[in-house]
Parts: C-alpha cells; sequence; structure tokens
C-alpha cells in the first residue's frame, strides 16, 4: 500500500476529528449566545472576546470536576458508555465530501475520507449504533429515571430511525447513487434536492432532531420527568463526553441534512474557485445548526405518546408514500 | 350378483336400525331377525344355484381400483369349502339374535347394528378371493365384535375386548405383510391368478405360508397362540360367544384351506407334521383345562381349543377325507359349541352364575332344558349317530391314512382327545343336571320358554341330521376338497 | 486468506450458536445464540459468493437479514407477553405443559 | 500474504471467537447482548474484506443497529438480565458440550485441511457487489423473494403487535360499550 | 421481467398474500364480537384460490427466473393445504369466541400461514424454501401464543418459536454449506454443478444433513420431536389442529422435493440415516403415546409416530423404480392423515371446556353413549389412525407398507406394522373410554365443528370404499413432477 496514501488517510481523520471537537466547543457557544438572543439576553460574553474563550473554561471546569460512579452501577459498562456514544458522532462524517479535490504538495487530494459506494447505507449503519451509548448509560447506572431515560431513548430512536433511513432513500434514488459524492454532484447538475425532494427533506429535518435527542423531541433527558434521564448519574468528563456527542451529532446531521438537500459543497462560483466549496458548506452547517437552535428555543417539548405517534403515524407512511412517489416518477422520466 | 346381494344385505337392516328411535327396542329386534332371516333366505338361494362341481361358483369379478399398477378387484366366488361356512352364518346369525331377545336391554339398536355388521364381515371373509379384499373383511370383524365384547360383555369385557382385538391384529399384520409381498411379486392379488403363478414367488414359500399361518392360527386357534381365547368367550354376551365360537374360529381354519394349502402346498406338506403336532397338543391341552374349570363357559371355551385341534389336524393331513372332514367338523363345531354357549346363556340369565357348583340336580326342575343339553353335549362328545361323530370320525380316518404325517401315531394320540372330552363333558353334564338338588335357588328355576326353544330348535335338527344323513354335506364338499388336495400333492410332488 | 479460514470462523460460530441453544436457560441468551446461528451461515454465503463471483450468496443474505429482523419482532414479542404472565423467562420453568 | 495481513486476520479471528465464546459464557445477559454485536461487527469487518461493503453496512445496520438494541432494550425492559442466577448444569449438558466439540474439530478439520477450498480469497472489483448490481439482481431475477420477504415483515409486525398490544381493562372495556 | 405467465404459476399464493392484506383492512371495520365475518371472508379468499388451484391442476411452469415451479405435485399439496386451511377456519370459529381470544388477526396471520406453505411445496429454489418456511412459521408462532392471558399458550408458543427458529439456522446452514459446495442456490444449478463434478462433496453432504435436521424438527421426526407434544397442548387447539396437519403437509412437500431433485446421488449415504429415523419415530411416537392421559398429548405423540410413517416412502427415493411409488405413497398419506387428524381434533374441540380443560381421557368417558354419532365419528377417525380396513388409513399404510416393500426394506414394513399395532392400542383405549365406560358429560357441539366432524368422517370411509379417486390423483402429481 502506498505509505503516501495512509499518511494522506490519516491527517485527513486527523483534521476532521480536530474540527468536529473544536466546533463541538464552538456550537455551544453558538447555542448559548443564539438562545440569549432569541430570549432577549445577552448570554456569555466575559470570557475571551465575545465569550470566546468560554468553551475553555467550562472544559476546564468540567475536567477537574470530581467524578462520581455510584455503587452498585455495572462500572465497565458505566465507563464505555460515553465513549460508544460519541464515537459514531466523530465517525459518521468520514464519506462526506467537504469540496472538489484541489492539488496540495503534487498530490491530487479529495477533500474526504473515503468514497465508498455505499455511502448512505455507511451513515445509516453508523447512526444506528449511536444509539447503544444512550441504552447503556441508563441500564448501567442502575438508577430508574436513568433506565426510563435510556429505554425511552432506544425507543425514539429506533422508531425515527426508520424515517431517517427512508428519506435518505429518495436523494439517494434521484441520483441513482448512494455515494453522497454523487449526489452532490447529481445536485449540481440539477436542482438542489430540497426542491426535488421536500417531502424528504422534511421528513429528515424532524427525524434527525428526534435522532439525536434534542428539543421538541429531549424525552430521554426531560429534566422535569427524569431529572436527566440516561446521563443523570454522570457527572465530570463522562458527563461532558455525552454533552460533546450531542453537539458533534448537530453539526453531524447539519452536515449531511445540506449534502443531501442543500447541495453539499455545491454554490456559485465552486467550479473557478474549489477552495468555496467547504466554505460553502461550512455556511450551510452554521445555518442548518441555527436554525435547530432556533427550533430548541421555540417549540415546546412532545409528550411521550405523542412523539410515537409522530414518528410511527406521520412521518413514516410520509416516508414510504415519498419513496414510492419518487420511485415511480424518476422512473416515468427515465 | 347373488353373493352381493346375499353379502351386504344385512346392512339393509342397519340402514332400518339406524332410522329408528332408541326406545323402539322391539321393533329393532324384529328388524335384525327379519333381516338375518332374509339373508339367511338368500344364502339359501344361493345354495340352490350352487354346483359343487364348479371351483368358483356366481363369482363376481369387479375392476375396484389399480393401486400402482396392481388391480385390486372386487372379487367374490363361493365353492366348496365355502358354502358350508357361509349356510352356517346366515344360520346362526338369526339364532343368535333371537337368544338376545331379553338377555340385551341396553343401547340393543348399537347391539344390533354390530350384529348384522358383522355378518356383512364374516360372509364377505367366505367370500372374498382377492386378497385385499379377504384382508378387508377380515380386519372388520374385528371392530364389531370388538365392540360386542366391550359393551355388552361381563366384568372383565374391556380387557378381553382389547385383547381379542390386538392379537388378531398382530396376527393379521404379518399376513398383511405377506400379501404386500405377494402383490408385488404376482402382480394381482386374486386368489385363483396366484396359484396359477405360484413359480414366482416359490422360493419365499416358506416365510409367506408362516406369514398367513400366524394370523389364522391365532384365529382358529393353536396353541400356543390361544390365549385371548377364553377371555373373549367368557366375557362377551352369549350371541358374541356364540358367533365367535360358530363362525368366527371357523374364519381361521377356512384361512388355511382357502389360502395356505393352495398357495404354498409345498410349505405345507413341509409343515404339515409340526401343524399336527401343535393341534394335538391342542386337542389334548385343551381337553386338560377344560376339565379343570369350574365356570361352564370356560369349560366350553377350553373345549373349542380342543375340536379346532381336530379341524387343524384334518386340514394338514393332506387327504380327502382329513380335509372334508374338517370342513364338515367345522360346520359340526359352530353348531354344537354355538348351542353349548346358548344354553350356558340361558342358564346364566337365569341364576347370574356360571359356576359348576352352583348347579346340580336341574333334571327335575328344567326338564326340556336337560333333555336339549343331553342332546348338545353328546353332539360336541362324539357320539355317533350325532354329528360330532362324523366329523370327528373322518378326520382321524384322514390322520390316519395321512401320507404327510407318515404315521398312525398321530390320529392314535389324537383319539385320546376324544376320550378326554368324554370326560369333561360328562363331568359338566352330571354336576349341572345329575344329583340332587343343592341350592335353594335352583329350585325356582323356570324351564325354557318357547322363544328359547325356537331358537334351539333347528340347532338340534341340524345335529342329528348331519348325524345321522351327512351326504348331502359331503357331496357339497368333496369336489372343492379333491381338487384342493390333488392340487397340493401334484404341487408337492412336481416339487420334491 | 483462504476461504477455508472464513469457515472455520463460521462453523465455530455455529456451534457455539448451538450450545446456547442447548446449555443456556435464558431465554434471551438462548435466542441471541440463535441470531449468532443465523450469522455464521451468513458468513459462509458471503464467503462463497466471493469464492464463486456469484452474487446470489450475498442476496441471501440480506434475505436472511430481513427475515431475522422480523422473526426477532415475533420472539421478543412473545418474552415480553410471556414474562407479563410469568414473571421469568427461564426456560426451566416453564412447566405448565406435561402431560 | 503479508504478515501484517496475517495477524490481521488472526486478530479478527481471535475477537469472533472470544466474543462469542464470552456471549455464551457470560451469565449477564446485556454482556451477552454486547459482546454478540461485537461479533457482529467482526463479522461485519470479514464481509468487507470479502469484498461485501453492501452487506457489511446492512450487518451493522440490521443486526447491530436494529436487532441487538431492540434485545437490550427488552432486557432492560424487563430486567431480565440477571433472572437465571445459578444455571444448574444437568446431565446432558456435558454430553453437549462433548459432542459440540467433536462437532468443531469435524468441522475444522474438514474445512481446514481435507477441503480442497484452500484457494485464497479474491479480491473483488467494487463493482461486483456494488448498491447498483445488488439492487438489480433483488429486484430482477429475486423480485418474488423480495416481496415474500415484505410479506413476512408484516406478518411479523402483525404478530408482534397481536401479542404485546395491552389487553384492555374491564373498566375500558364497559365505559366504551365493549363487551 | 414479470410476466402474466409468471404471476399464473403462484395464482393461487398470490390470491391467499393478497387477501390476507385485505383482510387485516377490512378487519378494521368488522364491530368487536362479530369476526365471524372475517374468518368467512377468509374462507372466501381460500375457496377461490382452492377453485384455481384445481382448475390449474395437471399444468406445468417455472416462474420468476425459476424461483418457483407449478407442477402437479404442488398443486396437489396445496390443494391439501387449502382445504386444511379451511377446516381450520371452520374449528376455530367458535372455539375463538368460547376461549374469549377471539381477534380478526387470527385469520389473517392464518392466510400468510397458509400462504407460506403453499409457496413451499412450490419452492424451486434454497432462497424460496428458506423464505416460504419463515413466511408460514412466524405466523404460526403468534398463533401458537394466540392465547395471550395463558401460560400454556405464551409457553407453547415460546418453545415452538424457539425450536422453529432453531430449525431454521439448521436450514439456513445447509443451504449456506450447499451453495458452498456447488455455488448455486437454484435448484437446476445446484443440481448441474453435481452432474459435471465441480461440487464439493463433503460440504454437500455436511450440507444435506443439516437440510435434513433442520426439516426434521419441521415435520417433528425423533430426534427432533421434543417440541411437539407441549407445543400441541399449549397451542389453541384450533391452531394444533392446523399444524398437525398443514405443517406436516409443507414440511414433507419441500423434504420430498430436496431430496429427489438435489439428493438422489446421495442415496446410499441417505438412505441409512432415514432409515434410522423413520424407525426412531414410529417406535418414540407410538410407545410414548401409549403413556399419555392428555387427548392432546396423545394426538401429539400419534402425529409423531404418523411422520415417522410418511418418513418411511422416503427411505426407498433413491431407487428409481419406487420413488414414483414413494412421493404418492406420501401424497396419499398425507390425504388420510389429514383428514382424520382434522376430525379427531374437531372432537377435542368439542370436548374442550375451558382453555386446555377436560381434555383428559377420562374426560371421554360416556360420549359414545350419550352422543352416537360422535361416537361413530370418532370410531372412524381411530381405526383410520390405526390402519384398520374401510378407513383412509388402511390405504395409507397399505400404500406406505408396499412402497417399504417393493423398495426391499421389508424389516422397515414390519416395523412400521408392529408400531401400529401398539398404536392400536392407545386409539383403543380412546374408544374404550368413549363406549365402554359410565359418564354422562354435556358437550356443545357447534355447527361448523359438526359440518367438519360428519365431513371428515364420511370422507375417511367414502374415500375408502373408493380409494382409487386419490391413488390415481396423487400418481398423477407424481408424473407431473418436474
Amino acid at each position: 500500500m502506498d505509505a503516501a496514501l495512509v499518511w494522506e488517510w490519516i491527517i485527513k481523520s486527523l483534521i476532521l476529528i480536530l474540527f468536529l471537537t473544536i466546533g463541538f466547543a464552538y456550537v455551544t457557544l453558538y447555542e448559548r449566545r443564539w438562545l440569549a438572543r432569541i430570549q432577549a439576553r445577552i448570554g456569555p460574553n466575559r470570557v475571551g472576546k465575545f465569550g470566546l474563550l468560554q468553551p475553555v473554561s467550562d472544559a476546564v471546569k468540567l475536567i477537574f470536576k470530581e467524578e462520581f460512579t455510584p455503587a452498585s452501577a455495572d462500572k465497565f459498562i458505566f465507563f464505555i458508555s460515553p465513549i460508544i456514544t460519541v464515537i459514531p458522532a466523530l465517525i459518521i462524517l468520514a464519506v462526506m465530501p467537504w469540496g472538489e479535490p484541489i492539488r496540495l504538495f503534487g498530490r491530487e487530494i479529495e477533500l474526504l475520507i473515503s468514497d465508498v459506494n455505499v455511502g448512505l447505507v455507511y451513515m445509516m449503519a453508523v447512526t444506528s449504533i449511536s444509539v447503544y451509548g444512550i441504552t447503556l448509560a441508563g441500564w448501567s447506572s442502575n438508577n430508574k429515571y436513568a433506565l426510563l431515560g435510556g429505554l425511552r431513548a432506544t425507543a425514539q430512536m429506533i422508531s425515527y430511525e426508520l424515517a431517517l433511513g427512508l428519506s435518505f432513500v429518495g436523494p439517494a434514488v434521484v441520483a441513482g447513487s448512494l455515494s453522497l459524492v454523487d449526489i452532490v454532484r447529481a445536485q449540481q447538475s440539477s436542482l438542489w434536492y430540497v426542491i426535488l425532494q421536500p417531502a424528504a427533506f422534511i421528513i429528515f429535518f424532524f427525524a434527525s432532531i428526534a435522532e439525536i435527542n434534542r428539543s421538541p423531541f429531549d424525552m430521554p433527558e426531560a429534566e422535569q420527568e427524569l431529572t436527566a434521564g440516561y446521563h443523570a448519574e454522570y457527572s465530570g468528563m463522562k458527563f461532558a463526553v455525552f454533552f460533546m456527542a450531542e453537539y458533534i451529532k448537530m453539526i453531524a446531521i447539519s452536515a449531511i441534512g445540506s449534502t443531501l438537500f442543500l447541495g453539499g459543497f455545491d454554490g456559485p462560483f465552486v467550479g473557478t474557485f474549489p477552495w468555496l466549496g467547504p466554505i460553502y458548506l461550512l455556511a450551510k452547517i452554521f445555518i442548518w445548526v441555527g436554525v435547530l437552535i432556533w427550533v430548541r428555543a421555540t417549540w415546546p417539548r412532545l409528550r411521550y405518546d405523542r412523539l410515537m405517534q409522530l414518528g410511527w403515524k406521520i412521518l413514516f407512511p410520509l416516508a414510504l408514500l415519498n419513496v414510492m412517489i419518487t420511485a415511480i416518477v424518476v422512473v416515468l422520466v427515465n | 350378483m347373488e353373493l352381493v346381494l346375499m353379502t351386504f344385505f344385512p346392512l339393509v337392516g342397519v340402514l332400518a336400525l339406524v332410522l329408528l328411535a332408541p326406545h323402539q327396542k322391539n321393533v329393532m329386534r324384529w328388524v335384525a331377525l327379519i333381516t338375518s332371516l332374509i339373508t339367511f333366505g338368500l344364502s339359501l338361494w344361493v345354495l340352490s344355484q350352487f354346483d359343487p362341481t364348479k371351483s368358483t361358483n356366481m363369482a363376481v369379478q369387479l375392476p375396484w381400483f389399480r393401486l400402482a399398477g396392481v388391480p385390486i378387484e372386487f372379487y367374490l366366488g363361493v365353492d366348496g369349502l365355502s358354502i358350508l361356512m357361509v349356510l352356517l352364518t346366515t344360520f346362526l346369525t338369526p339364532i343368535s339374535i333371537l337368544s338376545t331377545w331379553k338377555a340385551v336391554e341396553e343401547q340393543v339398536k348399537g347391539f344390533m347394528i354390530f350384529f348384522l355388521l358383522l355378518e356383512v364381515g364374516m360372509l364377505g371373509v367366505f367370500l372374498a378371493l382377492d386378497l385385499v379384499l379377504f384382508y378387508i373383511f377380515w380386519e372388520f370383524t374385528l371392530i364389531p365384535m370388538y365392540f360386542l365384547i366391550g359393551i355388552w360383555g361381563g366384568k372383565r369385557r374391556i380387557y378381553a375386548a382389547v385383547k381379542f382385538f390386538l392379537f388378531t391384529m398382530a396376527g393379521s399384520i404379518l399376513m398383511l405383510l405377506a400379501i404386500l409381498y405377494l402383490g408385488l411379486q404376482a402382480g394381482t392379488f386374486s386368489q385363483p391368478q396366484l396359484i396359477a403363478n405360484r413359480a414366482i414367488y416359490a422360493g419365499a414359500e416358506m416365510l409367506l405360508f408362516l406369514a398367513f399361518g400366524i394370523a389364522f392360527a391365532i384365529k382358529v386357534p393353536i396353541f400356543p397362540l390361544h390365549t385371548w381365547l377364553p377371555d373373549a368367550h367368557v366375557e362377551a354376551p352369549t350371541a358374541g360367544s356364540m358367533i365367535l365360537a360358530g363362525v368366527l374360529l371357523k374364519m381361521g381354519a377356512y384361512g388355511f384351506l382357502r389360502f395356505n394349502l393352495p398357495l404354498f402346498p409345498q410349505a405345507s406338506v413341509q409343515a404339515a407334521p409340526v401343524m399336527a403336532i401343535l393341534a394335538i397338543i391342542g386337542i389334548i391341552y385343551g381337553g386338560a383345562v377344560a376339565f379343570a374349570q369350574k365356570d361352564v363357559k370356560k369349560l366350553v371355551a377350553y373345549s373349542s381349543v380342543a375340536h379346532l385341534g381336530f379341524v387343524v389336524l384334518g386340514i394338514f393331513a393332506l387327504n380327502v377325507e382329513g380335509v372334508s372332514g374338517a370342513v364338515l367338523q367345522m360346520v359340526n363345531h359352530g353348531i354344537s359349541t354355538g348351542a353349548l354357549f346358548l344354553l350356558v346363556g340361558m342358564i346364566y340369565e337365569r341364576r347370574h352364575t356360571r359356576e359348576l357348583d352352583a348347579f346340580g340336580g336341574l333334571w327335575k326342575i328344567m326338564p326340556i332344558y336337560a333333555g336339549i343339553s343331553m342332546v348338545v353335549t353328546l353332539s360336541s362328545m362324539g357320539l355317533p349317530a350325532l354329528n360330532g361323530f362324523v366329523g370327528e370320525f373322518t378326520i382321524l380316518v384322514g390322520a390316519f391314512g395321512s401320507k404327510v404325517y407318515g404315521s398312525p401315531w398321530f390320529a392314535g394320540v389324537a383319539t385320546t382327545g376324544v376320550i378326554i372330552a368324554a370326560v369333561y363333558l360328562l363331568k359338566m353334564y352330571e354336576k349341572i343336571f345329575l344329583g340332587p338338588v343343592t341350592h335353594s335357588e335352583n329350585k325356582s328355576l323356570k324351564d325354557l320358554s318357547v322363544r328359547e326353544i325356537i331358537t334351539l330348535a333347528p340347532l338340534v335338527v341340524v345335529i342329528f341330521w348331519i348325524g345321522i344323513f351327512p351326504k348331502p354335506f359331503f357331496d357339497l364338499i368333496n369336489p372343492a376338497v379333491e381338487q384342493l388336495v390333488q392340487l397340493v400333492q401334484s404341487a408337492a410332488m412336481v416339487l420334491h | 486468506m483462504p476461504i477455508s479460514y472464513f469457515l472455520a470462523i463460521s462453523a465455530i460460530m455455529f456451534v457455539v450458536g448451538i450450545l446456547g441453544v442447548v446449555l443456556r436457560r435464558n431465554a434471551l441468551v438462548m435466542f441471541m445464540s440463535l441470531e449468532l446461528m443465523f450469522n455464521a451461515a451468513n458468513l459462509i454465503f458471503v464467503t462463497y459468493a466471493n469464492y464463486y463471483q456469484v452474487l446470489s450468496g450475498q442476496i441471501f443474505v440480506f434475505f436472511i437479514m430481513a427475515v431475522a429482523a422480523a422473526e426477532v419482532a415475533v420472539g421478543l414479542a412473545l418474552m415480553v407477553a410471556i414474562f407479563r404472565n410469568k414473571h421469568s423467562i427461564d426456560i426451566d420453568q416453564m412447566n405448565s405443559l406435561k402431560g | 500474504m503479508s504478515l501484517i495481513g496475517i495477524l490481521f486476520y488472526a486478530f479478527l479471528a481471535i475477537i469472533a471467537v472470544a466474543s462469542a465464546l464470552a456471549m455464551l459464557i457470560d451469565r449477564n445477559a446485556i454482556h451477552s447482548a454486547l459482546y454478540l454485536v461485537l461479533n457482529f461487527a467482526t463479522v461485519a469487518v470479514l464481509y468487507l474484506a470479502l469484498g461485501a461493503p453492501f452487506i457489511a453496512f446492512t450487518q451493522i445496520s440490521v443486526y447491530a443497529g436494529a436487532i441487538m438494541v431492540l434485545f437490550l432494550f427488552v432486557i432492560a425492559l424487563l430486567g431480565a438480565e440477571k433472572l437465571s442466577g445459578s444455571e444448574p448444569l444437568k446431565t446432558h449438558r456435558p454430553l453437549a458440550i462433548v459432542l459440540a466439540l467433536v462437532f468443531i474439530v469435524e468441522i475444522v478439520l474438514f474445512t481446514v485441511f481435507r477441503n480442497q477450498d484452500i484457494s485464497p480469497m479474491v479480491i473483488l472489483t467494487q463493482d461486483f457487489a456494488s448498491p447498483k448490481n445488488i439492487g438489480l439482481t433483488m429486484l430482477t431475477q429475486y423480485a418474488l423473494p423480495f416481496e415474500v420477504v415484505a410479506f413476512i415483515l408484516l406478518s411479523a409486525a402483525v404478530g408482534a403487535i397481536m401479542l404485546t398490544k395491552a389487553e384492555r381493562s374491564p373498566a375500558y372495556k364497559l365505559s366504551h360499550g365493549e363487551k | 421481467m414479470t410476466q402474466m405467465s409468471d404471476l399464473l404459476t403462484i395464482l393461487p399464493v398470490f390470491i391467499v398474500v393478497i387477501w390476507a392484506v385485505l383482510l387485516l383492512l377490512i378487519d378494521l371495520w368488522i364491530p368487536k364480537g362479530r369476526k365471524g365475518i372475517t374468518a368467512l371472508l377468509a374462507v372466501l379468499g381460500l375457496a377461490t384460490a382452492l377453485g384455481v388451484d384445481l382448475a390449474i391442476q395437471g399444468q406445468t411452469s417455472f416462474a420468476f427466473n425459476q424461483m418457483v415451479v407449478l407442477d402437479g405435485f404442488s398443486s396437489f399439496l396445496q390443494v391439501v393445504i387449502l382445504a386444511s386451511g379451511i377446516t381450520a377456519i371452520a374449528l376455530a370459529y367458535d372455539y375463538l369466541k368460547r376461549m374469549d381470544i377471539e381477534h380478526g388477526e387470527y385469520y389473517v396471520l392464518l392466510l400468510f400461514s397458509i400462504a407460506g406453505m403453499m409457496l413451499m411445496t412450490q419452492a424451486y429454489n434454497l432462497l424460496m424454501v428458506f423464505l416460504s418456511l419463515e413466511l408460514l412459521s412466524i405466523p404460526l408462532y403468534v398463533l401458537a401464543g394466540f392465547a395471550r392471558s395463558r401460560t400454556e399458550s405464551e409457553e407453547a408458543a415460546l418453545k415452538y418459536f424457539m425450536l422453529g427458529a432453531f430449525a431454521s439456522g439448521f436450514v439456513l446452514y445447509g443451504s449456506a454449506m450447499i451453495f458452498g459446495s456447488t455455488g448455486a442456490i437454484d435448484f437446476p444449478g445446484i443440481v448441474a454443478a453435481l452432474n459435471n463434478g465441480s461440487a464439493n462433496l463433503i460440504l454437500f453432504v455436511i450440507g444435506a444433513a443439516l437440510l435434513l435436521v433442520g426439516f426434521g424438527f419441521k415435520v417433528a421426526a425423533v430426534p427432533f420431536q421434543m417440541w411437539t407434544p407441549d407445543v400441541y397442548q399449549g397451542a389453541p387447539s384450533s391452531i394444533t389442529a392446523f399444524m398437525s396437519v398443514a405443517v406436516k403437509a409443507a414440511g414433507f412437500a419441500v423434504l420430498l422435493r430436496v431430496f429427489l431433485v438435489l439428493f438422489p446421488s446421495l442415496a446410499d449415504k441417505m438412505t441409512p440415516v432415514l432409515w434410522m429415523i423413520a424407525v426412531l419415530t414410529m417406535l418414540v411416537g407410538n410407545v410414548v403415546a401409549l403413556a399419555q392421559n392428555n387427548i392432546k398429548r396423545l394426538l401429539a405423540y400419534s402425529s409423531i409416530a404418523h411422520a415417522g410413517y410418511i418418513l418411511m416412502a422416503f427411505v426407498g427415493y433413491g431407487n428409481g423404480e419406487v420413488a414414483t411409488n414413494s412421493i404418492s405413497s406420501a401424497l396419499f398419506y398425507l390425504v388420510a392423515y389429514g383428514l382424520t387428524s382434522f376430525g379427531a381434533w374437531a372432537l377435542v374441540i368439542a370436548i374442550e371446556k375451558e382453555y386446555g380443560k377436560g381434555l383428559m381421557l377420562e374426560d371421554l368417558s360416556g360420549l359414545g353413549k350419550r352422543y352416537p354419532w360422535l361416537g361413530a365419528a370418532m370410531l372412524i377417525f381411530m381405526l383410520s389412525f390405526a390402519g384398520v380396513p374401510l378407513t383412509m388409513g388402511f390405504w395409507g399404510k397399505f400404500y406406505l407398507f408396499r412402497t417399504a416393500v417393493q423398495a426391499g426394506n421389508v424389516s422397515l414394513a414390519l416395523i412400521g406394522l408392529l408400531t401400529s399395532l401398539v398404536s392400536a392400542f392407545y386409539y383403543l383405549r380412546i374408544i374404550v373410554y368413549m363406549f365402554m365406560k359410565p359418564g354422562d358429560r354435556e358437550l356443545h357441539i357447534d355447527k361448523w365443528v359438526s359440518l367438519v366432524l360428519v365431513v371428515t368422517a364420511l370422507a375417511v370411509v367414502a374415500l375408502a370404499v373408493f380409494p382409487g379417486l386419490i391413488f390415481e390423483w396423487a400418481a398423477q402429481a407424481v408424473m407431473l413432477l418436474q
């Protein structure tokens, strides 16, 4: 195997992970500032310019906090649960293209880690295993609130995974490929799929929020009912890791959504100036995350049975219908 | 078509019985009686058209269906071997039904239905010339008899019924296997055709002989396969015992004649001495055990074992005297033993016991009963001028001159059986009828009613008829027997 | 790697699955062992799909997965239902059926 | 094959076998489930090596992501992980183990040593098991099985709902006029 | 591409599945307590399929790229299966109401299961074999546990599920081995690979053995029978009746086809194994049945024993001359057994008081006297089971034993005959209780159950008088086997 290629992979992976971890830190700031703005407050602005060092101070605080493990917890699983939670979030973006290939150091470098022809299936697989961390965290804490939170999360994520997966199918069918690179290219040559696949877009939007347990679908950690749900017993760095996972997932779904429906790195002049690609994508992610925060600020939490009804009785049939119609239209057009 | 009509006519009665309401008990009895009488009439009609010189009379051969290319036929026919059996069946059935007039009060409908079904089965067994058809009728007789014993029988009726069923079925298992083998080898199940194609399965003759033989031996029964018989006889209701002894046991002996001898002549010749020894053991053993019995019915039952030993001895003498004597003795035994069971049943109805010790001196109280009993007992003993003598004498003559036995000792030893029979039967007669009246309950017993006399009368008539003038019977039997014996002997000669 | 490498792994998995069904008494673990058996079969299919370079093996696996999911749905539903009645899913305690 | 490659495959084999055995032995049902997930993941890697990426990711998605999560869910829901504290070793069990060992040895012998299939696995083109190829095959040649699977899933769904649907309380039935 | 002719090949199956889906929807509008309508509609669907099946008798075709085949064999068995389905619904009609487990889904699931069985008779590809096996099994797991509030029912379902899935595992591994040895999963491909010698025979034999084990579970052959009594006892009787006939029919269908199409070359290896299995199955089923006092368990063991008899037909499958007779005797026996079995189970349903209660042998006491027609029917069924003449059961055994003798397995036929003698004993026990022991139980026999009793009893006798009809049909079915 080509050693340079291996090095290239390692460097790209490191960059992606660094991006996601730093991005996580600043998304928290972004969220707090944005929420404050919506709620007519100011938000954190004391640590550093515009509060830019606030995440650092949060991190320092969490690192130095005492970690507490419940006596009757399943120690090992309690320990690895946060890790299991964060890893899928970190690796899911491995198949996502950031831009056109660029030339650097005399090499053609693709702006993604791997272009597998089953990219979307890979994403589905990674999404589906992300539920483990939460379930196990809830179970291993040996705390009934945690357990209930974990179970709720499991049920919710499994339920919405169906709609989420089916919402992937629409763009894939239109593009005729499961590779994200191909999907972006297909959007370049036609319209963005937010226009061609509006139903899939909407389904993806809601299902993805539910999938990452964010408000208004944050049942698993509903403070009022479950005193923080599955991470009730977690503190210190372990808690921080859960937290990190949640925010990285926000970035990840924004990135996936942007790629599938908003043309990915596509944008004006991207053909002429390839370096515009990543910038466009970052901008889209930034906006998408902003919308997610906005949704959190404005919509109240759903009741649990309503949440299930929405998933099973509205989104799931709708997604099926969308797939069917899309398939028929594609066959007719071709 | 006469045969078909006769065989299945009782079904008309069954149908009529089914439609009757449960409380019309007397109507049921009459329906059953009339049906069986008409069947008897039909059998006489068959007799009138019967020509003893033909090997099969009035044959009905209809294609039924083909199984994997081999035809299974609805093939009925009557010859000298079977005509008497048919007549015996149709003759005994109305008598049996008449005997139940008072004895069966519960579930009369079921009883009569099973009885008529039994008649169909028995007639079918004697007439069938297709092996599969024969097997079907053979097995079919089990079911009504099973119920007759099991529902209307004595205290241990369930045990006896199940034992009867399983013993007979166990025997027929090997027969079925042999039938399957024959059908496969020869491509036909018809008995005459199989005889013609004997060469095909000649190699397996002995095994096939055994397979058929065990089934028939159980039914006859030949010692040591007789253990079901006392149980079944004792527990069965009177009519059941009568038919069992009178007809069902003959099915075994008839099976030997119809299938074992003509189909497997060489094996028959080879097995004859063994069969004769078993038969003689049966004669002596049956007699000895009968002597030891305290229960009259058991005594009669064991006497059957002895009597049928004579029949088997006659069959395997493989000469004309022996075989025709055996056929006649089958009829004799049917009539005499049937009558004996009937008599036992009549006394049982009155006293509800069959212990020998419970009786004594009945001669004075029930003269008619005692008189008829005397005739029947003597006939069973084989007194000259009564039917038993003719049969047993012919058999002994046959056995004496039999080439296959090769020794007069067989006949000699068997003759002691006649003496033993005289001993236990006379002992029985003495204990019941002679001497003083020892039990006060017996003093008030009533003599036979008119119905009972009518029931017994035909039997007594036949006892005398055969005893005094057996020629018409031998005329019916002999041509067929001669044919059979010739066939066996020639085959045996060829193969020797 | 030689094909037999995969076959050996698959065979061991299959046998461990059988053992799980035979030895364990917890119905859920037995069920998991069944899944292991299914997976062992899948591995053979994929291995030989590679060996013969025919796609049918992989297709078969795909269908097996769908069926496995259906079986799991029914099986787990059964276990939940039985747990409601008995508060146990120990196979050895399922003894209300006796002759 | 390079040393690294052999080590890599040996590593996978050890994990696959060890996790299967651990699943069998561990008394805690949750742990068993997790070992099984590990096993499935390992098998998925083997699929990747065998040129079946689509199957590999479906494996993760269906087995790890759906089936095993349901298992975890049910175990946690029922609290069934430690129900059978001691599983007594009955007389037939040692026998079963012995038989199984014999079977393993047999199969391993057959497959590894006596088998002519010691040919190496083929490196397939990406096109061979591409989603497009699989999809085309599945919906043309295997259209009927595809439909049958649909009915299997439907009946399973109906059945699962039937089995777990809560029986309505008598009071509810009364107030809703149900008998 | 799919064409009309493809559809025609699986038209009966198609009708049943589509009808099942429609019925699932229609059932939503049928008020609770009147689910009898669903039952009638289900029968309507099955009857339509049956009509189509009878109409296409004698046709042969392949469809869906040789996934499925239509031949005399499959249409014969489909008729058996559909008739079983209709009978099962007739038996369930009143029973479900009485046991308070009446839901429309019962009939829907039954239809799905029937569709699976029908497909199984047509499968011509290992994939189809596996899928149809699952389509038939999964609804049955649920149906076995349909009486949800009953621990017995749930336990039965769980046991059935466990063993069923275990069996599927074997089938699957076997299929994988066969794929491994030949590189094909379609029957023609496998046969071609075997014929041109490219197949790995060791793997193939292992695969064949595993398949045999898997299907052995399904048809409850010894030593894979342990689930049967528990499941038969615990499941709702209406489902047990269905399982005892239709599952066996489907299981033997696929076993026969797989053996005859794929494994003729393994005959010398398979025959001793099959011989052993058949003997064990007959022995264990009949001997253990002797000790049973619960009718459902007794019939369960008896069904095991009858599986043994049918397996007897397999023993000579490798012998070309005998093969056709083996199949048609197995088919005939299935019909005979099916009719008899349904009759017997109808009686069980009639006497079942509460769920699983009143099913001991003592509970039969006096029934023959009190209900003579019922008694007569039961007598016919028991005699037919025991193989006494003038019942279908006799001809079934007659033909089977004939086949065994023809194949040179006289010992096997002898064991079969001896075990049927043993079986006569416990069948007679039932008769003894019904007719020869006192008792006065009230039964409530609803009209559908009595209809089933009458029809099956008449058929068992009438077809015994004219067995040529079924013999010829079975023989014809085999002639058209692909």
